[in-house]
């Protein structure tokens, strides 16, 4: 394995999107299994580093099955019981892996929140709005729950929830798709927190919607400084909000670089591919451009992508390409890059 | 150009048994909707979620009779003739086989319905496989050792089987990963190449509709907004609402956006649509006439071949 | 939620009528003479009028017809007379319904905190000991016959041991509370062990159900201490179904209950409605049986209501 | 068109396990099922092994010997013999025989009742699925053992059955096994309409019905092959339950009559003898437990062999 570690000095200093932000999350050499059928271990993310700075929107692209939501849950500690994780996770000078489950009590919810891709199973369906955001208020900030609940209707009225003392007592499905995710925003700001870990927060709604949660994630971004660890299956809808972006293949990083240099110059033949198998409004084709195979089934030996790469050869069958820095700021994990 | 399918005037409701003693509800599906389908045309309708596009495509392919209105098929073509002359294909792969069955069976299903022979179904049936880029052997697997990419290349062979004019095709892709998508829209395109037939393609990803629309419908609460072919329809769309959809698409190398130009509010709900102009309540152009009268279909300025539903289309 | 009420009354009424009418003709085809028993214990009775009485309702007149005349009798307030008790069956059903009452409502008061208490323990780690163990003792209730579990219990704490008595019903004229439960205890563990064990099945499968759902998940995202995600988040959600499972339990329950009451001799309405058929008691059974499915029909009834009231996304109208 | 020729590299090839050869793999692997399932095994067993003994043993299970009463376990009588001198063990044999007689043949006519009600209700919906479905509600509502002993009080010769064959064993049975089964299919009933009306929203079914295909079809290529999972493990958990009803009808006298034995009737008098012979209580009792408690862990065992999220 330690082939494919990228040392920690390749995610350095000099790639912070906003150098004169400092570092707020380091991820380094993750790795996270499950325990499979017949004592056989299966490893859903692999040797994982990256970095987020304060006040910075990381997207997270990959398909499914790529790990993209692991990840997102290694980092709030909300992994289900049974994975395994190696590597370490540093939030703000700490080392969430050594945190006690007391400590990621009182770190999730504060420090970093989290917003779910389905707003309606994500609420309490026999809890009333602004209960759910209140109680996170109640236990992080010790407020009351009258105040907590004046907090909440705040809250509501920030994401832009009109009349929002009469939506903090209505029941999760007594509002729209897009209200409720507005709801879950507020619920996941409430404190403030220096992280937000966004897994799909747009995928189960309407264009227009989607645009608009988009727009308010953006606004309170710049209001409170928040970082966001942007996680989606759709490359347009990154690029339309990420400083940086990681592209993830089963369970790796395949390239790590600024949003702009990542889609002026894809280096990675599987991030090329994304990027030209997408239509385009602007660009109309006769025939798009595909990536031969299927996500999921079994990994091939050393490249993950190397059975479904048009560039792959017997050395792509052989190593694993580690995640080197190949042009300022700009990683990628492919043996075919110079 | 002939016409394959006229749809005319088609209303579909559907009342919503509140139980013996509530109010009766009726969700208004589709309002006044007409429109025809060519032959040898890819029609597109796009919307947002309960706008419609799935309850027309059940229309049209006879799954739900109309309230209202008439669903019309070309000479020669019945509504449910022995030649199924239209064919569906669904959003997820995983639902739309059976299970239990073998994929030969699957897609000389429709076959088996007119009577044919098992020999000579299962022969059409690994032809067919053979057409989409599948193995004739798959016809002796079960759909759950197929990816999502094969099986809805399973779904397209069952529904190619009975020679259809129309293929009612309902997001096939939405639920495919993005690697997959292009493959399976590049597999249409070749069909549509290889014979002569017309999809009802619905779908809410604009971009996949630019690339292999020829025509386009716009729905909005039931309500057509706007029909245009794909090049008025994407250079110069006429009704705010068609305009605010284009705006909203999330594109590459646009990068970050800038705050404040998307569509306010959202869809209502069809069980009470906004009297006059649906789309008045998040219509940035929205005047009072919009609030008490429905807008008719009618050319844009100077495009007689694109007609808007706006009392103030561009 | 008034009109709904009143609607599902009105149709309660009616599942009523029709019950009267199928037992009245599987009760009317017990063995024996229906309009002989009908006649039979009711003092009021002279020979010559039983003699009137019987060529009105007598053979040859079909049983819809007996059916109507037992009907309009009804409603004005006659259910008859018992012919084994030769007293008014009214008279005898109250005090029995209130003995079953007595049984039922210990029963479920101690079964629902047991149940949730061995339900959540068990889904808190499926596959875990204590599920293995929660999840064998919920197998045994549900597989015990209750009244082999009577029988073993009198043998080992009245017979052997001595400890508690054999019979249901204290043998003093008042018999103080005490007494009385002391009395209770073996019928009511019987019912206890044989009510639990379902309950106890559907806490776990909901509460693991509902442990997995996203909403938990958000709400270890807050932060939230594990009482406070289990009680507040999952266990309400995980018990909002149970008032059904418990309305539907209550039918079952009654089932239980006249083995019981039968086996501890307690003159409760299972026993009665026991007897009655036994010994062919027309008005007696039929009335029992009648009142049996009030029961159940009420306790939908509150079930649904409940339902509702406890789950914001239910409106009845 | 080179991308989707080298889509036929994705197709499987390896042998695969069949969806049965899964199944066997998941239930063998659950302990508790596989020794319930010997359990039961080793029952059935004795109890069709209950003619050969009584050969052996020169025994007759019906024969009363007044100066034979409560003796104790000996080598002529393996478990003793009854309040009437009859050998118990044999008794317990022949019992044995009704009540898993009753369990299974039960258990098929409430499996077919309600298969037919639930598909019918769910498959048509509307005005039909309402009105079975407060059919099932009101049978739902009735105190089972009540009904269950009218029932079985119900005097067949007054619906026309000589009274000699009426009070015959066949058809005491056979009376014993529709009763139940009147009054136990909801429970198919309404896990067969749930199961359906799921199938019958599947994409599969609107494809076919497209193609032509009518209610007939659909419902048997394509609902009743796709819904067999949750009516098995249904039908096997009310084998038990029936089990328990026909020892409880018996028990009370309203169900198998003596002198043919069932584990039920065996225990009838039981407790007149709780003092002086209190193992004659002990016997029947424990066989009905074991049996059912058996055929339960069983079912669950199926119920986790044949859940579909642990399918692929």
């Amino acid at each position: 394995m330690s082939v494919a570690t990228p040392a920690l000095e390749v995610v350095g200093a000099g790639h912070v999107a906003q150098p004169n932000h400092p570092r707020l999350l380091r991820v380094s050499s993750l790795s996270v299994s499950f325990p499979g059928a017949e004592g056989r271990e299966s490893e859903v993310v692999s040797e994982l580093s990256y970095e987020i700075a304060q006040g910075e929107t990381l997207g997270v692209v990959g398909e499914s099955g790529c790990g993209k939501t692991m990840t997102s849950l290694a980092i709030m500690g909300l992994l289900p019981s049974g994975a395994k994780v190696s590597g370490s996770i540093e939030f703000d000078g700490k080392d969430l892996t050594a945190f006690s489950p007391r400590q990621w009590r009182s770190h999730r919810g504060r420090e970093v929140a989290m917003v779910f891709q389905e707003p309606m199973t994500a609420m309490n369906p026999v809890m009333k709005v602004g209960q759910q955001i209140a109680e996170v208020l109640v236990k992080h900030e010790r407020l009351s729950r009258r105040a907590a609940f004046g907090r909440a209707v705040e809250l509501l009225a920030s994401v832009h929830i009109p009349s929002p003392e009469r939506r903090a007592q209505d029941y999760p499905h007594q509002l729209s798709g897009g209200m409720r995710q507005r709801a879950m925003i507020a619920m996941a700001l409430a404190c403030r927190p220096k992280l937000l870990v966004a897994d799909e927060p747009t995928t189960a709604l309407d264009v227009t919607v989607q645009a608009q949660i988009l727009d308010l994630m953006l606004e309170l971004q710049e209001t409170y400084g928040t970082a966001i660890q942007f996680i989606s299956h759709n490359l347009a809808v990154v690029s339309e909000v990420a400083h940086r972006i990681m592209v993830m293949y089963s369970g790796r990083i395949v390239e790590y670089a600024p949003a702009e240099d990542l889609f002026s110059n894809p280096l990675h033949p599987y991030t090329q591919g994304l990027i030209r198998t997408l239509p385009d409004i602007a660009q109309p084709m006769a025939e798009l451009y595909t990536i031969p195979g299927s996500v999921g089934g079994k990994r091939p030996s050393g490249c993950r992508f190397s059975n479904r790469c048009p560039l792959g050869d017997a050395r792509c069958r052989e190593a694993e390409p580690a995640l080197r820095e190949v042009m300022p700021r700009h990683h990628v994990a492919c043996f075919k890059v110079n | 150009m002939n016409a394959l399918v006229e749809v005319d005037n088609l209303n579909l409701h559907f009342p919503i048994d509140g139980g013996f003693f509530k109010e009766k509800l009726t969700l208004r599906a589709l309002t006044d909707v007409s429109f025809s389908v060519e032959e040898d045309e890819t029609l597109a309708i796009v919307g947002e979620s309960g706008s419609g596009k799935t309850t027309l495509g059940y229309a049209i392919s006879g799954l739900l009779s109309p309230t209202s209105g008439r669903i019309k098929f070309g000479a020669g073509l019945g509504g449910h003739s022995q030649e199924s002359p239209v064919q569906l294909v669904f959003q997820d792969p995983f639902s739309a086989l059976d299970p239990r069955m073998m994929v030969g069976d699957i897609v000389a299903e429709p076959l088996r319905l007119q009577g044919v022979s098992r020999a000579e179904r299962l022969q059409q049936a690994d032809d067919v496989l053979e057409q989409v880029g599948l193995p004739a052997e798959s016809a002796r697997r079960y759909p759950h050792e197929f990816s999502g990419g094969q099986r809805q290349r399973i779904a397209i062979a069952r529904a190619l089987i009975a020679k259809p004019k129309l293929i009612v095709a309902d997001e096939p892709l939405s639920a495919l990963d993005v690697s997959i998508q292009s493959q399976i829209l590049n597999l249409l395109n070749k069909i549509k190449r290889d014979r002569t037939i017309s999809y009802l393609f619905i779908s809410h990803d604009l971009g996949v509709v630019h690339h292999l629309a020829d025509r386009v419908i716009v729905l909005y609460l039931g309500r057509i907004m706007e029909i245009a072919s794909r090049q008025d329809l994407f250079a110069t769309p006429s009704h705010p609402y068609t305009q605010a959809l284009l705006e909203s698409v999330p594109r590459i190398g646009r990068g970050r956006r800038k705050p404040g130009q998307a569509l306010k509010g959202e869809i209502p709900t069809p069980l009470s649509p906004p009297p006059g102009c649906v789309f008045h309540t998040r219509c940035p152009r929205a005047q009072e006439d919009c609030r008490h009268h429905v807008p008719e279909l009618l050319p844009a300025p100077g495009r007689p071949e694109q007609l808007s539903a706006c009392h103030f289309k561009d | 939620m008034l009109r709904y009420t009143f609607f599902r009354l009105v149709q309660a009424a009616f599942v009523l009528l029709v019950m009267t009418f199928l037992l009245f003709m599987l009760i009317g085809m017990m063995p024996g003479d229906p309009v002989e028993n009908m006649l039979e214990g009711n003092p009021a009775l002279t020979p010559e009028l039983a003699r009137q009485m019987r060529e009105l309702y007598g053979v040859g007149v079909p049983l819809p017809v007996r059916y109507w005349h037992w009907l309009t009798a009804a409603f004005q307030g006659d259910f008859g007379f018992s012919s084994l008790y030769f007293r008014p069956v009214l008279e005898i059903l109250g005090p029995a319904l209130l003995q079953t009452l007595k049984l039922m409502i210990a029963t479920i008061v101690l079964s629902i905190p047991l149940s949730l208490l061995l339900g959540a323990i068990a889904a808190l780690r499926p596959g875990g000991w204590m599920d293995t163990v929660i999840s064998f003792f919920a197998f045994a209730s549900i597989s015990l016959p209750n009244f082999w579990l009577s029988l073993i219990l009198i043998i080992v704490f009245a017979v052997q041991l001595g400890w508690l008595p054999a019979s249901g019903t204290p043998l003093a004229e008042n018999p103080s509370l005490g007494l009385q439960i002391y009395h209770s205890i073996l019928p009511v563990t019987v019912l206890t062990m044989f009510f639990v064990g379902p309950l106890l099945r559907y806490v776990r499968a909901s509460m693991i159900e509902t442990m997995s759902s996203d909403y938990i998940r958000t709400a270890r995202a807050k932060g939230l201490s594990e009482t406070t995600v289990i009680v507040k988040h999952a266990l309400r959600n995980a018990l909002i179904p149970m008032v059904t499972v418990l309305a539907l339990g209550f039918g079952m329950l009654f089932s239980g209950a006249l083995v019981v009451e039968t086996i501890f001799g307690i003159l409760g309405m299972g026993k009665m409605i026991f007897d009655a058929i036994r010994y062919v008691d027309f008005n007696l059974a039929l009335i029992g049986l009648l009142l049996a499915t009030i029961v159940t029909l009420v306790s939908n009834l509150l079930a649904d209501l409940a339902y509702a009231w406890l789950d914001p996304r239910i409106t009845l109208k | 068109m080179s991308a989707i020729d080298t889509e036929l590299a994705g197709i499987p090839s390896a042998p695969r396990q069949t969806i049965w050869q899964l199944r066997r793999k998941r239930f063998l692997r659950n302990k508790p099922a596989v020794i319930a399932l010997a359990i039961l095994v080793v029952l059935a067993a004795l109890c069709v092994l209950a003619y050969p003994y009584s050969l052996l043993m020169g025994l007759d299970p019906n024969e009363t010997n007044l100066l034979m009463r409560f003796r104790p376990p000996s080598a002529e009588h393996w478990l003793g013999t009854d309040s009437l001198g009859r050998d118990v063990l044999l008794r317990l044999m022949y019992g044995g025989q009704v009540s898993i007689a009753v369990g299974v043949l039960g258990t098929l006519l409430t499996a077919l009742i309600g298969v037919l009600i639930g598909v019918w209700a769910g498959f048509l919906g509307g005005k039909v699925d309402a009105f079975l479905m407060r059919l099932t509600d009101v049978v739902i509502a009735l105190p089972m053992t009540p009904v269950l002993i009218v029932l079985g009080a119900v005097d067949l010769s007054k619906l026309g059955l000589s009274q000699a064959l009426a009070s015959s064993p066949g058809v005491v049975f056979l009376r014993i096994v529709i009763i139940i089964a009147l009054v136990d299919w909801t429970t198919i009933a309404r896990i067969t309409r749930a199961a359906t009306i799921e199938v019958r929203q599947r994409e599969y079914v609107k494809a076919a019905t497209v193609s032509g295909a009518r209610h007939l079809y659909n419902v048997l290529v394509h609902v009743l092959p796709n819904i067999t999972t949750p009516i098995t493990v249904a039908a096997t958990l009310s084998v038990g339950r029936i089990i328990l009803f026909e020892s409880t009808l018996s028990f009370l006298g309203f169900g198998i009559v003596p002198p043919t034995p069932s584990w039920g009737n065996m225990l009838t008098n039981a407790q007149e003898l709780v003092i002086s012979a209190p193992a004659l209580a002990v016997y029947p009792g424990l066989l009905i437990f074991l049996t059912v408690i058996s055929v339960n862990f069983v079912g669950d065992g199926i119920r986790i062999a044949f859940d579909p999220r642990s399918e692929k």
